[in-house]
């Protein structure tokens, strides 16, 4: 029996790595450090794993026979996650005490489901990306009921339900694709279907459509988006901040990796997907309309913005990976940044009422700004980023034809205008109503800035990331 | 050179957001007028060279600009306009509540500029819809009551309109296979496409420069954004010169889809001559003043309209000369209905109501009390309605001389709003200005004059020697009017 | 082939008792039941290792924890009428639809080898032959599944070790959290709770 | 030997009668049970294919499918305790105060 | 800048510059100056006409000004069919028609400006209307000057503005400032007609210079952009087309029936304004217009005919509504419709001097008549109702004199200047080419009634104001020496008036008008020959109405007695002071629908419209409402969304490979 050694490459997995360890130091320390301590040392170590993957850029190492793969790709995705994460770290410091994210395990999981968004972001084996999925999901069964109220508790308890019902269809639907290929690895599935002796296309059919369900739940496409009102409500703001955010992005980077390389030949799963995005725009902005409440009008947001993000799963993989990338980053920053804005102004993790934004602009001048400029963003206004992101996904789409897509997309992203516009409008030109607590410390102050430079940046000097991304391209 | 006037407005605007008060005004006051004065420079040197570096290289996005002929005289128009306003604002007392406008207008200013020199499409429409943010500000900060309805109201229609072009640019490029969004390489393609496809890329075009016009059936925001707007005329003047729907048909939207241009000549035509009259129509029996103006601004766009679609180098000619130039009498008269306010309302209070004074026909027989300035409001209101001599006519008679050529029954229709606007126009003049004195006011004091004689000034030169304007629209007009054959 | 029948009949009636009875323990019972089933048919399948741990893991521990917690929770009947009844028959119609979708698409298979010289290759199943691949081709899986049963055992207790969070903050919002919790909690419930 | 195409049309009913079953049940630990059923189900699923193709990776997968089941049953069971063990039943409709 | 081209283009400057100073300096002149610093720069122009006059009178061509510049774009395709961009020079022109005109508005201007000064003593605007009457004369010399459409349209719409302002001078009462916006607006609508007829000329000429379209018919080389052989042939479509919408416009300016209901109203501008704008010159820039666009209504029988028709029912018009009028200057207003009605039956004839003939001798008498009853009202002050006057004779004798002689000119009496210009038209239009078999001869007849009537209410006007004794309670005295030369001056102007364009009877060349106006203004082709016993038959028919004409006055005046205002009492009196009802149809059938329809504009537009978007609005805002409430809340109501969407997604994909 002769013994294949594997081929273990620890450089190429530094990121995943360290963000692990750190975890596991989360886990031990808060017996004997204090929990800002903690808090200090999961930013330190998110950064150093910041570091190691932009060290690792372009050197498109692989381990595990392949199974694990920092290319550009991996890298990118992995940067957007370990941002969202830092954010989500550097706003709950400051709404502890409220948030009843108090115990230190809040962090050890948190880095934790950081760890299984990185290794579904470079898995490149169907099982270990259902392993990243699983990671990630259990972590944030856990967070999203970590508070001791009802309403997080029932969050929580909605979502592990949906979610176990939805990652069973998922693992049945990698159980036809393994019938239908043979094959675990991507690559491998795709030469397989590919070649000619390759029989059971509607086998796989079924299988990519199962898999594409328990995708479509997780990123919250509808009509599987139900879950996300009620979660993102319930769930404290620090936890639905870091789920709009890194666990849509790492879903996404698990959708795009599958369908734009391993099924990408198989029929079928094209025409329910373009159905998908339609429901997803149009329920997603249409139901944000009415919303009197801040928290449940950026959730069905965030259920639009994943419409937009599914187009570029649609288009062809060389534009449609380098544009969803460069979306899902600008996306993290304004998403996360207006989450971190409704964390320091919200007494309880209820949410705000938005009429209570009233007279803001006065009142609390950066807070206000900050907020402008994430809800501009998300709005797609020119001058900042939100728009170029909209522009290169519309474009991915259009060059594939998809042109009915684009322009109900560009339709929709009108009327999101409106909603985005109503709280601008409310906290600069109406006078104040009711007085908001403040929690923002320093640390949020400059976390705040940093997010709307970025994507002021981002809006004007595009190219210097898109640049990089145009290596994503396979 | 380019990049200097361009953005010089937005840099002190954002250097005057840390001052307060005359420190601040000065500031912007001087940004516009040296804006104003490398304008006048690009001018008198001829300098119209392309200037282009990559914005986004991978997208294929440029940023290329420069000020050829019409957006040259355009632009000397809005930095113009802006710094007279400026100046005019700093006159008035309430100008210290509402110090917001000052940067807001010349972010604005910035934005215009932009729209003027871009060549790019994609820099266009950045800049296209970048404008909008300070307007909607200026609005929603220092408006009146009912401002917010009237801001979600232009907020959507923009929106809309600018989307739906967002989306013909996208399709423009991919379908013309061109390596990157320039106009000038975009230029030779897409007039092969077949018809059916630049007709509707060309309607994905004109359906936001129809909101920006305003065209009939989508300008029901204008009369309530002017409305709506802070009595002092600031933002509104700012919104004249806002209106570049015309510009935008005759740089981008005409040559680059010729066939459908012409195919759809008729219909736009007789639209845009109903909007004229229409717009002249209503503003007889408009109650308010900003109202009324906001309908003359209306019918006056109809005419650019109209020039533009007939696709005739003496009507596009009429009707670049004549959106260049409404900027400057048109905005006067907001400026006039201003310096009225202020002298009516002694006790200026700033809560937010439609104040009385603006109503047509509430103060009677002004002219006793205030003969020169009720001269200087006949002068401004004759230009408006196009009696030869000012600079309206010379605008308005090429309008309708190149529409008749393409399309006689369009233009008669168009014709007609000539006898309706003089009709709106001396109607409103005489309520106010003659009959018996209710009310007399004060007379214009040394600083309005300073205000009001440039403007008077550039009414009638180029009123009688427009040759040196006609001379710079000559070269672009000739090549837009050489592809597009007209008759 | 008469075994696979048998294996089969029994399969669907264990997990046709699992959605059918009322009270929670004949539901995890007959759940064992088709295990052990299931049990049986992988040793047909020539995978006795992971026969012996569905057995074991499954059957055994797993199972065995759903029953303490229904003990432990001693959850009475479901009482008082269904919120949404139409929900019933539209799930049936719809695990119909899907069911029968499915296994028209099952008998699409087309084997890719024979089956004799498939089965060869997999040595039976055997402990050290599946041994032998989960550590050489798939050891990252391997390695990775040790992170998710990690964060299972620190998520459990952190659930449970919520309760006597230390911070006052916390302390105040809990104690009157757990009883708006239940306040507003019975008042909507429509189902009227028997006490 | 029988056909995997019987094996999967096995599973493929037995994953439906779990699905149902989560739609119908309304107690948590019930609805759970389903889904452990569904689970089941693509192991069996896993297992034919396995022998379908002559490759032990499908049963490594099956293992790892277990393990992931028994991982979640560790956090599903803790929740539903920590949830229901202030309320009177588990009824799962009791928990639809977030709506809208 | 040769010095002998450009010197006439001089002339419209000067008032220019003086109305410049007035407005800006005036308030602070005391009283006198403003009015001699306008007359004096009136009479420097009146100077420049005559060296003009001088200088072009043995030229053929026009003279054209050097100092020109670009004023309006143009294109012309030239023969290869490229565009070349050719812009419409601002340029002036004097020839022989112009420097009539010329002389005929700045010699006249220049004693309304005397005039004035006496009239206007006292007034507050003194200075105020200096400006604006320099401000018209600039126009009106601008308007003649002009080289090419466009620059006469300039003047046109100039003295249009200098008219608003003068008939609204006394702005406080909104009458007057009414009358001044209906005049403008109705002239407004005339202009409209003439910019339509601007287009099709030059779609039909490609280009709008006055002499190269009078020169381009029959096939002429344009100077440096293309020989066309114009190919514009006599009476074609397009020709007959521009020369109604000439005909119009001119309609509008010269108070002709479609648009006369203005001229009227403005009598409420000062007397002199009267006098120079609403009877010498504004107004006859309609019949200037036809003259000068000889060249297309000659080749238009169809639009000349419609000329003289609208010629000849105006005439009656304004005569039948002058009868009964009780104010002494509405009677001299509808006179002046009636005359100008006149002078169109003369241009559309064909005999274009003619036209210029009645149009110089009208303005002579016409002015005259205007400042005596200017005189009138001032001696009696202000009151203008001729039955509070009477019997001034005695009191106000040179005014009489010159009364007496403006009477019996306007009459055509035989050896004023009235007499000489009514004949020529109406042997004019009894020969002329486009009069056809019947309407020649018809136009005639009502020319000659329409003689009966002038004859008759003027002399109803001379004997109401001077004969019988003073009804009125002011104290009349004679008027100051600077208002009376003018009128001695006006007089002497219509005593001899008359001979420039002598009869042709007397001799072929002794007519200097005709000769002199030769090339500017050629008449038409065709006038057929009468014999000599025929014209002196005209002449004597003529005469025999305007004398039968003065004495039906006489024998009425007598039978009713002078102070009895007789005629005014019957119903067809009062028909006639309302001026055969046409002001109140227009405001009935035009100004109140157009207002109500603006007023449902208005409404519809800033409410109507609103809720339209509105509605959409909610729309929208209502399909998200009815999603919030799909999301229910129950975990198993979101599941069971799971399962159906993968049933069909399912079943969608099985029976695809199904079928």
């Amino acid at each position: 029996m002769n013994f294949v050694a594997p081929d273990v490459n620890y450089y190429s997995m530094l990121p995943f790595i360290t963000v692990l360890l750190t975890a596991v130091f989360a886990t031990i320390l808060p017996f004997y450090v204090s929990r800002k301590a903690i808090a200090g040392l999961s930013a330190v170590g998110l950064l150093v794993a910041l570091a190691a993957s932009i060290g690792l850029w372009n050197t498109n190492l692989s381990s595990f026979y392949g199974a694990y793969r920092s290319d550009n790709f991996a890298l990118g995705f992995g940067i957007v996650l370990i941002v969202g994460a830092l954010i989500a770290v550097i706003s709950s410091v400051d709404v502890a005490k409220r948030g009843g994210t108090m115990q230190a395990e809040f962090f050890a999981i948190l880095l934790y489901a950081v760890s299984g968004t990185m290794l579904l972001a470079s898995a490149h084996d169907l099982i270990v990306l259902l392993i990243g999925f699983e990671v990630m999901s259990l972590g944030v069964y856990v967070l999203s009921s970590f508070q001791e109220t009802a309403k997080s508790e029932e969050a929580g308890m909605k979502y592990f339900l949906l979610g176990g019902f939805a990652s069973a269809i998922l693992i049945f639907g990698i159980a036809l694709v393994f019938g239908a290929t043979g094959k675990f690895g991507l690559e491998a599935i795709n030469t397989a279907v590919l070649s000619p002796e390759f029989k059971n296309s509607s086998i796989a059919a079924v299988g990519a459509l199962f898999i594409l369900i328990g995708f479509g739940f997780k990123v919250a496409m509808a009509p599987f988006h139900q879950w996300t009102p009620d979660v993102y409500t319930g769930a404290p703001t620090v936890v639905t901040q870091f789920m709009s955010v890194a666990v849509k992005a790492a879903a996404f980077a698990g959708f795009l990796h599958i369908f734009g390389l391993a099924l990408q030949n198989v029929s079928g799963w094209q025409t329910p997907l373009q159905f998908l995005i339609a429901l997803t725009l149009m329920i997603g902005n249409l139901a944000a309309l009415r919303q009197s409440n801040l928290k449940r009008m950026l959730a069905y947001s965030s259920v639009a913005h994943a419409g937009y993000v599914g187009l570029a799963v649609l288009a062809s993989p060389s534009q449609g990976f380098s544009s969803a990338l460069y979306y899902l980053g600008i996306y993290t920053l304004m998403n996360a940044g207006a989450f971190a804005v409704l964390n320091v102004l919200s007494k309880d993790d209820d949410g705000l009422e938005i009429e209570s934004l009233a007279g803001l602009g006065s009142s609390k001048p950066l807070l206000a700004a900050t907020l402008t400029f994430f809800l501009l963003s998300l709005a797609g206004i020119p001058p900042l980023g939100g728009f170029i992101g909209k522009y290169l996904i519309f474009s991915a789409a259009a060059s594939s034809g998809y042109y009915g897509l684009v322009i109900l997309a560009a339709l929709t992203s009108a009327v999101s205008l409106a909603y985005y516009l109503r709280p601008i409008g409310l906290m600069y030109f109406r006078p104040r109503v009711t007085v908001l607590p403040d929690f923002s410390g320093r640390s949020t102050r400059v976390l705040l800035v940093v997010c709307a430079a970025g994507v002021l940046i981002l809006g004007l000097v595009p190219n210097a990331v898109y640049g990089l991304l145009e290596l994503v391209k396979k | 050179m380019i990049h200097l006037i361009i953005f010089i407005p937005l840099l002190f605007a954002l250097i005057g957001l840390f001052l307060r008060g005359q420190a601040r005004a000065s500031i912007s006051i001087f940004a516009a007028l040296a804006s104003f004065a490398l304008t006048a420079v690009v001018w008198i040197a001829k300098i119209d060279t392309v200037y282009r570096t990559p914005w986004i290289p991978g997208a294929g996005i440029f940023y290329s600009v420069t000020f050829d002929g019409p957006s040259l005289l355009l632009a000397l128009v809005a930095t113009l306009m802006t710094s007279i306003t400026l100046i005019y604002f700093s006159n008035r007392k309430d100008s210290q509540q509402a110090e917001g406008m000052y940067p807001l207008a010349l972010a604005m200013l910035t934005g215009l500029l932009g729209i003027f020199a871009a060549r790019d499409l994609i820099l266009f429409y950045v800049f296209f819809e970048a404008t909008l943010v300070p307007s909607l500000f200026m609005l929603g900060l220092y408006g009146r009551k009912n401002r917010v309805r009237a801001l979600t109201k232009m907020a959507l229609y923009t929106i809309f309109g600018g989307l739906l072009m967002l989306v013909s640019i996208i399709a423009t490029k991919l379908y013309s296979n061109s390596p990157s969004f320039d106009f000038l390489e975009l230029f030779g393609r897409t007039s092969q496409l077949d018809l059916e496809t630049q007709t509707w890329l060309f309607l994905g075009f004109v359906a936001a420069f129809a909101v920006k016009l305003p065209l009939f059936p989508l300008h029901n925001w204008l009369p309530d954004f002017h409305a709506e707007n802070h009595s002092s005329g600031v933002a509104d003047v700012m919104g004249t010169l806002y209106k570049v729907g015309g510009y935008g048909l005759f740089r981008f939207a005409l040559p680059l889809f010729p066939a459908a241009a012409q195919n759809l000549q008729w219909v736009f035509m007789f639209l845009a001559a109903f909007t004229a009259l229409y717009g002249a129509w209503i503003a007889f029996s408009s109650k308010d003043f900003k109202r009324l103006l906001a309908y003359a601004g209306l019918s006056h766009m109809g005419l650019v309209a109209l020039g533009m679609f007939s696709l005739n180098p003496i009507g596009m000619a009429g009707a670049l000369f004549l959106l260049a130039f409404q900027g400057v009498y048109s905005s006067a008269l907001f400026l006039i209905v201003g310096m009225l306010e202020e002298r009516l309302n002694k006790d200026v209070q700033n809560e937010k109501t439609t104040s009385q004074a603006l109503e047509i026909g509430h103060v009677r027989g002004l002219a006793a009390s205030a003969p020169a300035f009720a001269g200087v409001a006949l002068v401004l209101w004759f230009a408006s309605i196009g009696v030869p001599g000012l600079a309206g006519f010379i605008g308005e008679f090429s309008v309708f001389l190149g529409a008749y050529q393409a399309n006689p029954w369009a233009t008669a229709l168009a014709v007609s709003t000539v006898i309706a606007s003089a009709a709106f126009a001396l109607t409103a003049y005489q309520r106010t200005w003659l009959e018996e004195t209710t009310t007399t006011i004060p007379e214009l004091n040394a600083r309005d004059w300073f205000v009001l004689v440039p403007i008077l000034a550039v009414t009638v030169f180029f009123g009688v020697f427009s040759g040196s304007a006609l001379k710079l629209l000559e070269p672009s007009v000739q090549a837009v009017a050489g592809l597009l054959g007209g008759k | 082939m008469v075994v696979f029948v048998i294996l089969a009949v029994l399969a669907i009636a264990g997990a046709i008792g699992t959605i059918s009875f009322k009270s929670g323990i004949y539901s995890a019972l007959s759940l064992v039941g088709t295990l052990l089933t299931l049990a049986m048919m992988y040793v047909t399948l020539h995978a006795q290792f992971l026969a012996s741990v569905q057995v074991m893991v499954y059957a055994g521990a797993i199972m065995v924890l759903f029953l303490f917690v229904i003990m432990l929770l001693n959850e009475s009947q479901m009482s008082g009428a269904d919120p949404l009844p139409w929900v019933q028959p539209v799930a049936i119609a719809g695990g119909i639809v899907l069911a029968a979708a499915l296994a028209f698409t099952a008998f699409q298979f087309k084997a890719p080898k024979n089956l004799e010289t498939a089965t060869a290759a997999l040595q039976g199943g055997t402990p050290g032959a599946i041994g032998e691949t989960l550590f050489t081709k798939f050891l990252l899986p391997f390695e990775a599944v040790s992170i998710l049963l990690l964060i299972a055992a620190i998520g459990a207790v952190s659930l449970v070790h919520r309760q006597p969070a230390h911070n006052e903050a916390l302390e105040t919002t809990s104690e009157h959290a757990t009883d708006n919790a239940y306040s507003d909690e019975t008042s909507s419930n429509p189902a009227k709770v028997v006490a | 030997m029988v056909e995997t195409q019987y094996y999967i049309a096995l599973a493929a009913i037995l994953f439906s009668i779990g699905a149902v079953g989560f739609l119908t049940r309304r107690s948590a630990i019930q609805m759970f049970l389903c889904v452990e059923l569904m689970l089941n189900a693509a192991n069996l699923a896993l297992v034919a294919f396995s022998r379908a193709w002559g490759d032990l990776l499908a049963q490594s997968a099956v293992f790892i499918i277990l393990t992931l089941a028994a991982a979640e049953v560790a956090i599903g069971l803790g929740i539903i305790v920590a949830i229901f063990k202030k309320r009177p039943t588990t009824n799962v409709d009791v928990l639809s105060s977030l709506k809208g | 800048m040769d010095f002998n081209h450009n010197l006439f283009a001089l002339m419209p400057v000067l008032p220019l510059l003086g109305w410049l100073v007035l407005i800006v300096w005036g308030k602070n002149m005391k009283e006198p100056t403003p009015g001699i610093l306008a007359s004096s720069l009136v009479f420097l122009s009146f100077v420049l006409a005559v060296v003009g006059f001088v200088q072009v009178s043995p030229m053929k061509e026009p003279l054209l000004n050097t100092l020109r510049w670009d004023f309006l774009p143009m294109w012309v395709s030239d023969a290869k069919g490229v565009l070349v961009s050719k812009p419409l020079q601002f340029g002036f022109a004097l020839d022989h028609l112009s420097s009539i005109m010329t002389l005929i508005i700045t010699g006249i201007g220049f004693l309304i400006h005397v005039f004035a000064i006496g009239y206007m003593h006292g007034d507050k605007g003194f200075s105020r209307f200096f400006a604006y009457l320099n401000f018209f004369i600039a126009m009106m010399l601008i308007l003649v000057l002009a080289d090419s459409y466009p620059v006469l349209f300039i003047g046109w719409e100039g003295v249009g503005v200098a008219s608003y302002l003068l008939i609204g001078f006394w702005y406080t009462d909104v009458k007057n400032s009414d009358a001044a916006r209906k005049a403008f607006i109705v002239n407004r609508i005339g202009d409209a007609f003439l910019m339509l007829g601007m287009f099709l000329l030059f779609m039909t000429f490609h280009t709008l210079n006055i002499h190269e379209i009078n020169s381009s018919f029959g096939s002429v080389v344009i100077p440096n952009v293309t020989t066309i052989s114009t190919g514009i042939a006599f009476g074609s479509p397009p020709l007959e087309l521009a020369a109604l919408f000439l005909l119009l416009g001119a309609a509008g300016k010269s108070a002709q029936l479609p648009l006369s209901t203005w001229l009227p109203d403005a009598m409420a501008g000062p007397t002199p304004v009267s006098a120079l704008i609403h009877a010498a010159t504004m107004v006859t820039a309609g019949v200037y217009l036809v003259a000068r666009s000889h060249g297309i209504f000659a080749n238009a029988p169809g639009a000349s005919s419609w000329v003289m028709w609208i010629g000849a029912l105006t005439a009656v018009y304004g005569a039948l509504s002058a009868i009964a009028q009780t104010d002494i200057k509405k009677i001299l207003a509808y006179s002046t419709v009636s005359q100008l009605g006149y002078m169109f039956i003369a241009v559309g004839s064909g005999a274009y001097w003619v036209g210029i003939f009645h149009v110089a001798t009208h303005a002579f008498f016409k002015a005259l008549l205007f400042l005596s009853s200017g005189s009138v009202i001032h001696a009696v002050g202000g009151e203008q109702d001729v039955r509070q006057m009477g019997g001034l004779r005695e009191k106000l004798p040179t005014t009489h004199i010159v009364s007496l002689i403006g009477t019996l000119a306007i009459a055509g009496i035989i050896p004023l200047a009235g007499f000489f210009s009514k004949d020529a038209i109406l042997s004019s239009v009894f020969t002329s080419p486009f009069g056809g078999d019947f309407s020649g001869y018809a136009i005639w007849a009502i020319g000659l009634i329409v003689a009966f009537l002038t004859a008759g209410y003027m002399w109803r006007w001379y004997s109401l104001v001077f004969l019988g004794t003073y009804r009125g309670h002011a104290h009349p005295h004679e008027s100051s020496s600077v208002m009376t030369v003018p009128l001695w001056i006006l007089a002497a102007l219509s005593v001899v008036g008359g001979f420039i364009g002598l009869p042709h009877f007397l001799g072929k060349n002794v007519n200097w008008l005709e000769g002199f106006l030769e090339e500017a203004a050629p008449n038409a082709l065709g006038f057929h020959e009468i014999p000599l016993w025929g014209e002196l038959i005209l002449i004597a028919l003529a005469l025999a109405a305007a004398v039968g004409g003065i004495l039906f006055s006489r024998w009425i005046i007598a039978r009713d007695g002078v102070n009895s205002a007789g005629w005014i009492a019957t119903r067809f009196g009062n028909a006639s002071r309302k001026a055969l009802f046409v002001d109140q149809t227009y405001d009935i059938a035009v100004s109140a629908p157009a207002k109500f329809i603006s007023e449902q504009l208005e409404l519809a537009d800033t409410h109507g419209l609103d809720r339209g978007i509105g509605a959409l609005a909610n729309g929208t805002a209502e399909a998200g409402a009815s999603l919030s409430v799909w999301q229910s809340g129950f975990v198993r109501a979101y599941a069971i969304a799971v399962l159906l969407g993968t049933a069909i997604l399912v079943g969608y994909l099985a029976l695809r490979s199904f079928a």
